[in-house]
């Protein structure tokens, strides 16, 4: 099938992979939280419930249990009851194939916590900070990180005897940490910047100047505490990637050939930068996870800080929102990564598409 | 084997960085012989560094000397615990994987991109649920670890691959020796120090992923880490109040233990593979 | 377009990042000017700490509405009667109390309450909001129809409603909750919901509507805006109260923002930075900030005024803690001086034996003697002894640690388990001095925390060996009746497994051996007493029997609600000196005249 | 004049202990116009690192240590790296090197590969059109598909091509003199046989005419070299013309080495070699005596610590003080 179209058949071949890791991940995804002993209406009841006495708290109960799905109603609504009158729980396997369907409709369900909101609603309001915050860092670290690799394995000297003992060092400082360090003495020591929120306290987001002046301003210590230590690590990487590149017969026949420097260097980056990639795709994909401490340290709005009063309030539905939205971003990015791969490398190509 | 190590012997940045990291690993173990430590409550809230406390204490009045000792030997442990589960782990499956080939592989690798896409602390926040006991260090050890090796079996998948062509092995198979014994005697060997360079590397990632695990306030509750120490700081206002010894302490040890780590490895890179020898 | 607004605004951020970032400005924190289209600082109050959340919904009807229409906040939607928590007295809002008796609760309407649109607050609007639970079993209020059998209507001499709330004989028969009711529940406009009821049929239906557009309210804010980020109330200059009950005066702040920051922390340093002018948050060291302008409201120790108490709840159900003599060896055991001071930065009071605060508003019920008499103070030979007496042996190590405890008969005592979520640092400190206490003693108790989740869900159902709580912890009209009843009531007694919302412990068990009769008939007798001396025996009485059986151990006081403001921006906040309010932050209850109070700083 | 001269060459590696690898010690000899040299010794006997002296191509850690090389005359060692990259490598020595499919860059076209050669060495003022017309013309001599060649990342070229391909790049710009190492390991005896025609090719057409042949197999050698230089540990121990060193071997080294190759000789059944016992000295520390006395069978007791040179014995220089 698909003979005559290499390129098409080496896309669906790695496409189906990943889709089938992704069923698999949607399904984990979906058992996990039921394994546990943890209710979630138990735990919206142990605070809704406090002010109420008994009967009133049981009633309460069954409302929250049918709006989430958890037991099983009648054509018209009315909750099922065993012969004991308790509530019908519904099964595990209807509550899957009702989750997948919803899924699909692109219907996460709706946040125990934040209840009555939809988990799609509280992902779209958060994503843009994110992406915002994590997108520009990250390229822009990995790029920095790159070229400043490319040349430390290339010049060596004093350069990367410097230079490289300080990006490892700061690849090895836990990038939170090295935040709460940004914060205590650029903000909480020298007050020259501030220690937290994504704008100022009394500004409302809107397309005005203002609000955009106060968003970069509270912007500068968060980017730094990625960038630096994501620049760290990726020139690091470059940095052992372009030695190897350095000592491959290609290079030293280029050099034999007296092929120009900045030639060589360019084979040198280029080559040296594809498995590079997949370090971009990884911290593409992680980047909600990663953004989950960053944004707590700096009390910045986005999806981290809504994963994590989720973690915090056991609110599953938007945890297993969360995580399948970072299960999709994670497999989209290798996904692209791979095709891209595939497109600039021809012996991934070639390799993967049953050539040579 | 002896004549690497001699080697290594040599290169003055694994001399700093085994000096460094056996510095920390003698600190855990041997400090509670000279250094009596207490983890009661023993002073007010974030005591100031004094005669006492020497780093001060934490918002608990409980001594950080003490706590950074027990912390560091947990952190230790988690590292450990993890590098060896995933290194482990890892090292098996991917062998195998890039031995075998065919579907064994491609289901190694499914297993892998699996692990990839399903963040550990989810992982972590969903079993620790369903746990009546509540999290412990090991049990945070454990799920690093089995969600890590992903990443060694990659590395190690890839490198076995290589292996496989070579012609002592191919020889082995021929000759009929079973998977099994290829596995173990003819491309373990070759691996070895790829190995220990791996389990360096998954030493360092379990040190860095407890702290950001404790950080978000899913550490263990059996006991002081560095990183429920840090998470302390920033919960119970230490931090936000200026008290540079309810973090800076700590953030210095990690730091100093995966900088050791990270040392180590580079310089086993650079005596291994002589091309980045300089 | 609010959908587009938030997708566009941080990506085109983005691009403006480069512009601003580069444009250095050394400009303190917080400090920033204020520009047109934001909210200057100097008009503008802060206050935060009740909205952790984002805000969903501002539905008066439902569950879970945002910050001000959630709990009792009286600044949009407002109660018949304000409570002062400091003088236990109940001070006019949009009525004025006019008697009590056994059988009813007489309160009589301002005849100049107004709702925002101009339409007077009227009984109707009252017998919607109370009366709602008999026409839709999931309202909000609908537990009020058990206290409240009826509303009567009439007028009084000049023309104003009076409103005669009538006990529920046949329900609950409490007037203390109902008066509890009177400054809680807020009064919600009918001539809006009705006939939005009418159109949707169902209130489920109501319920779903977000009420963030310009809102009918009564109160003296209404809200202007809301993020994800924080609320932005604005002042109703047309509002009823103040030419009726402020002289005529405007209240000060033009605005009120609560800014919704996700961690204590970071409240602790909005605070600390003047980002904040008043939270409710827990703060350690608040005398730390002293310099950066915070204020409590007593200078030094306790800093706050005492409001609740947490307490560990014992599970009576299980072995050894179902022998009364245990649980009074571990009242003796646990050092509560050092829980005061270390675990809760002093912020509380030295505790004394019993249920029942000894001071303040319930200083009345307390009697010192019964404490001397029946109570147990941190004395650990008098623990050791009474365990001994028991036949309980605590087997220690070399070291002076406990090993284990053996019972009379020989047989090994489990190790007990103290339920308190993890990361509640104030609790958790709390715990483990404790724990430090009663292990000394020997007394075989260990910490067991765990993710709040856990925690919530093993509450109602028993399980658990001990568990920190905080009993009825609002400093409410129906004190100290309420905590009494949260630690002792059999009235809804089930086994372990079955849920209960009050005395989880399951102490007193009705159909059990031993069941102590007196202490139900007086928690059910204490809400219809009138006389004060009879009052006063029966809750000494109640006290007596707490000391005796100990179902709970109470650790320390703490405040039902931190007061803790900045001074930098607003001032003339109430205080031990100047103590015209109530220590509460100006949103709820008395405390909510302070607006009218407070001074721009110079 | 001489074409090519290597005057008393010695190379060595700083390693980054500070130690200093010997590993090519005082090698000298000239080549005339249309002279082939075959160069051959076990690996890790200095071949490569010879090559590299020999272009005067000096990467860290290798450094010379004395001697000279002179290409037409003019002295490589004095000459700045960029004037050796620009004016000799490719224009008057070049180099065809083992392994082609690693040598190539795989992420680029072979044609790419070959049009950064030529911008390398013209400055870049050559049109992207005439370099391509340059290519294919030089190319078509190659009896391949030259448009699929041209167009090709090396992955899509068998091994011949591949190695052809590469012929074709080292030689592009028409060298005074090629070296080629090992140009057909790794290669199945019929395309082994092509390319060595197609070397041959290139010789008779004048597009080179004088070379280095180096190689480890000694069969081969004898079929194309006229003189033949046999190194140990980093020194030439037996130079001679093809018919003395392969028939008529004086040094011990070269007479065991003939009685392990040449028994595999194609067409000849395959007997196990006969090794020789022993490794070379680690060159490190070199020896003050023979280098190859520990493993030698007719050392005598002051070969250890006694200096070798190389002398004159039958006609080809020898170094071994008991040859005859």
């Amino acid at each position: 099938m698909l003979k005559q179209y290499p390129t098409a058949r080496y896309i669906l071949h790695r496409g189906g992979w990943y889709f089938l890791t992704f069923l698999v991940a949607v399904t984990i995804n979906f058992f996990l939280p039921r394994l546990g002993a943890s209710n979630p209406v138990d735990i919206i009841m142990g605070k809704a419930g406090s002010g109420l006495d008994t009967e009133a708290a049981r009633e309460k109960e069954e409302s929250y249990l049918k709006e989430f799905g958890l037991v099983q109603v009648d054509a018209t609504g009315t909750i099922l009851r065993g012969p004991d009158g308790k509530p019908l729980k519904s099964s595990n396997v209807s509550q899957f194939f009702n989750y997948v369907k919803m899924c699909f409709q692109g219907d996460f369900g709706t946040s125990f916590q934040k209840y009555p909101k939809k988990v799609t609603t509280i992902i779209a309001e958060a994503v843009p900070w994110t992406l915002a915050l994590q997108l520009p860092t990250i390229m822009f670290g990995w790029i920095v990180g790159n070229v400043l690799g490319a040349l430390a394995a290339y010049r060596r000297g004093v350069f990367d005897r410097v230079f490289f003992p300080l990006a490892l060092l700061l690849s090895a400082v836990p990038f939170f940490a090295f935040g709460m360090l940004l914060v205590y003495v650029c903000a909480i020591k020298n007050g020259w910047l501030p220690a937290m929120g994504g704008y100022a306290g009394d500004l409302v987001p809107g397309f005005n100047f203002d609000f955009f002046k106060s968003a970069g301003y509270h912007y500068i210590l968060p980017f730094f505490s990625i960038f630096l230590i994501l620049a760290g690590g990726q020139a690091i990487g470059m940095r052992s990637m372009g030695i190897y590149e350095l000592g491959t017969d290609y290079i030293k026949y280029a050099k034999w050939l007296g092929i120009k420097e900045n030639k060589i260097l360019l084979y040198l980056f280029r080559n040296a930068m594809l498995p590079q990639l997949t370090g971009l795709a990884l911290s593409l994909g992680g980047m909600i996870g990663g953004a989950l401490i960053t944004e707590m340290i700096f009390s910045y709005p986005g999806l981290g800080m809504a994963i994590l009063s989720a973690i915090q309030g056991q609110d599953y539905p938007m945890i297993q929102g969360c995580t399948l939205l970072v299960t999709i971003s994670v497999l989209i990015a290798n996904f692209t990564v791979d095709i891209l791969i595939g497109f600039l490398d021809p012996r991934v190509k070639a390799g993967q598409m049953g050539g040579n | 084997m002896t004549k690497l190590l001699k080697n290594l012997l040599k290169s003055p940045s694994f001399i700093i960085g085994m000096g460094l990291f056996l510095l920390t690993i003698g600190g855990a173990l041997l400090l509670p012989f000279f250094y009596h430590v207490n983890l009661g409550l023993q002073a007010s809230s974030y005591a100031s560094p004094n005669g006492k406390f020497l780093l001060g204490c934490d918002h608990l009045g409980r001594d950080m000397v003490s706590m950074l000792i027990e912390g560091l030997r947990s952190s230790l442990y988690v590292g450990l615990l993890t590098g060896v589960i995933a290194t482990t782990l890892g090292t098996a499956l991917g062998i195998y994987g890039g031995f075998k080939g065919g579907w064994m592989d491609d289901f190694v690798n499914l297993v892998t991109n699996l692990f990839l896409v399903i963040p550990s602390f989810v992982v972590l926040i969903l079993i620790s649920s369903s746990l009546s006991k509540g999290r412990s260090l090991t049990l945070i050890g454990l799920i690093i670890g089995l969600t890590t090796w992903t990443w060694s079996a990659r590395a190690v998948r890839a490198q076995a691959a290589s292996l496989k062509s070579r012609d002592h092995i191919a020889l082995a198979r021929i000759n009929g020796a079973n998977t099994f014994r290829v596995l173990t005697l003819h491309i373990l060997p070759y691996l070895a120090s790829y190995v220990f360079m791996i389990f360096i590397l998954q030493v360092a990632s379990g040190i860095l992923s407890e702290a950001a695990i404790s950080m978000i306030g899913l550490g263990p509750l059996d006991t002081v880490s560095l990183g429920t120490i840090l998470n302390d700081a920033k919960n119970q206002g230490g931090f936000g109040d200026g008290m540079w010894w309810a973090f800076m302490p700590a953030t210095v040890i990690i730091t100093v233990l995966v900088f050791a780590l990270y040392i180590i490895n580079t310089s086993m890179e650079g005596v291994f593979n002589p091309r980045l020898r300089k | 377009m609010m959908g587009m607004n938030k997708f566009g605004i941080p990506l085109a951020m983005m691009g403006l990042l480069f512009i601003t970032g580069c444009n250095k400005e050394n400009k303190p924190a917080g400090q920033e000017e204020t520009k047109a289209g934001g909210f200057a600082r100097s008009k503008t109050l802060y206050l935060g700490g009740s909205q952790w959340g984002d805000p969903n919904s501002f539905n008066p009807l439902t569950d879970w509405p945002a910050w001000p229409v959630n709990d009792k906040f009286n600044i949009m939607f407002e109660t018949l009667l304000a409570y002062n928590t400091l003088t236990g007295k109940f001070e006019p809002l949009l009525g004025t109390l006019e008697s009590q008796s056994a059988d009813s609760v007489v309160v009589v309407l301002n005849p100049a309450a107004k709702w925002s649109d101009g339409q007077p607050v009227t009984s109707a609007d009252v017998k919607f909001v109370y009366e709602l639970g008999k026409r839709f079993k999931g309202a909000a209020t609908a537990y009020a129809i058990d206290f409240v059998s009826d509303i009567k209507v009439s007028a009084t001499a000049d023309k104003a409603e009076r409103l005669t709330f009538m006990v529920n004989k046949k329900g609950r028969n409490n007037p203390l909750v109902v008066l509890d009711f009177l400054q809680a529940i807020r009064i919600l406009p009918a001539h809006i919901f009705e006939p939005k009821l009418a159109q949707l049929k169902d209130l489920a239906e109501v319920q779903k509507l977000k009420c963030d557009s310009n809102p009918v309210v009564s109160g003296p804010y209404n809200l202007e805006t809301y993020s994800n980020e924080k609320i932005i109330l604005k002042r109703r200059d047309d509002y009823w109260g103040n030419a009726a009950l402020h002289g005529g005066k405007l209240a000060g702040p033009q605005f009120i923002i609560h800014p919704i920051y996700k961690s204590n922390d970071a409240f602790a340093i909005a605070l600390a930075q003047n980002d904040l002018d008043a939270t409710q948050t827990y703060i350690p060291r608040i005398w730390m900030k002293k310099n950066a302008g915070v204020m409590t409201w007593y200078d030094k120790e306790p800093y706050f005024v005492p409001g609740a108490v947490p307490t560990l709840l014992i599970n009576s159900t299980r072995y050894p803690l179902s022998d009364k003599a245990f649980r009074r060896a571990m009242a003796f055991a646990i050092d509560y001086k050092s829980i005061k001071d270390l675990a809760v930065s002093g912020y509380s009071p030295d505790i004394k034996p019993g249920a029942i605060m000894p001071f303040g508003i319930e200083a009345g019920f307390y009697n010192d003697e019964d404490a001397q008499k029946y109570g147990a103070a941190f004395n650990v030979e008098s623990a050791k002894k009474i365990l001994a007496d028991a036949g309980y042996k605590s087997v220690f190590k070399a070291d002076g640690t406990l090993d284990k405890m053996i019972d009379g008969k020989g047989k090994p005592v489990p190790t007990l388990f103290v339920k308190s979520p993890a990361g509640w640092s104030d609790w958790e400190a709390i715990v483990t001095l404790a724990v430090k206490g009663m292990r000394a003693a020997g007394i075989d108790v260990r910490e067991g925390f765990v993710d709040a989740g856990l925690y919530w869900q093993s509450q109602p159902v028993g399980d658990f060996d001990l568990e920190m709580i905080k009993p009825a912890a609002s400093v409410t009209p129906s004190q100290p009746w309420s905590r009494l009843a949260a630690l002792m009531s059999s009235r809804t007694w089930a086994p372990p497994g079955e849920k209960m919302n009050e005395n989880q412990g399951r102490f007193n068990n009705p159909k059990g051996k031993g069941y102590i009769k007196a202490v139900d008939s007086l928690l059910s007798v204490i809400p219809t007493l009138t006389d004060k001396a009879a009052l006063t025996q029966a809750y000494r009485q109640l006290n007596i029997l707490f000391m005796q059986e100990q179902p709970a151990l109470p650790l320390c006081y703490l405040p039902e609600q931190f007061y803790q403001v900045n001074t930098k921006t607003w001032t003339n906040w109430a205080s031990e000196a100047n103590p015209y309010a109530p220590p509460n932050l100006p949103w709820a209850g008395a405390a909510t005249k302070m607006l009218w109070e407070l001074k721009p700083a110079k | 004049m001489p074409t090519f001269e290597v005057d008393h060459l010695s190379l060595h590696y700083l390693t980054r202990f500070g130690e200093k690898i010997q590993a090519v010690s005082d090698v000298s000899f000239t080549m005339e116009q249309g002279e082939i040299l075959g160069i051959a010794g076990e690996s890790g006997c200095g071949k490569s690192t010879l090559v590299n002296g020999l272009m005067g191509l000096f990467i860290p850690p290798l450094y010379p240590t004395s001697g000279d090389v002179r290409v037409g005359g003019e002295s490589l060692m004095k000459r700045t790296p960029q004037d050796i990259r620009k004016n000799v490598l490719s224009q008057k020595v070049s180099m065809i090197p083992q392994g082609a499919f690693n040598a190539l860059n795989p992420t680029r076209k072979i044609k790419d590969i070959a049009a950064d050669v030529i911008a390398s060495h013209t400055g870049g003022h050559t049109s992207k059109k005439d370099i391509e017309a340059r290519l294919r013309e030089r190319f078509d001599l190659f009896g391949m598909d030259t448009e699929r060649v041209l167009n090709a990342f090396p992955i899509q070229l068998t091994a011949g091509e591949r190695q052809r391909s590469v012929i074709g790049i080292s030689t592009l710009l028409n060298p005074q003199m090629v070296i080629a190492d090992e140009p057909t390991s790794a290669l199945d005896v019929t395309t082994q046989k092509v390319v060595i025609r197609m070397i041959f090719d290139l010789l008779e057409k004048g597009i080179f005419n004088t070379m280095i042949f180096i190689t480890h197999e000694l069969p081969l050698l004898r079929h194309v070299a006229n003189n033949i230089a046999i190194m140990y540990a980093g020194e030439f121990v037996e130079k001679g013309t093809n018919e003395q060193v392969v028939f008529d071997p004086r040094h011990p080294y070269t007479q065991a080495l003939m009685g392990s190759m040449l028994s595999a000789e194609p067409g000849q059944k395959s007997r196990k070699p006969v090794s020789i016992e022993g490794a070379p000295p680690s060159l490190a520390k070199v020896p003050p005596g023979c280098r190859f006395a520990a493993r030698c069978p007719v050392a005598r007791a002051d070969c250890k610590t006694q200096k070798q040179e190389l002398r004159m014995v039958a006609g080809r220089l020898v170094r071994c003080n008991y040859a005859e």
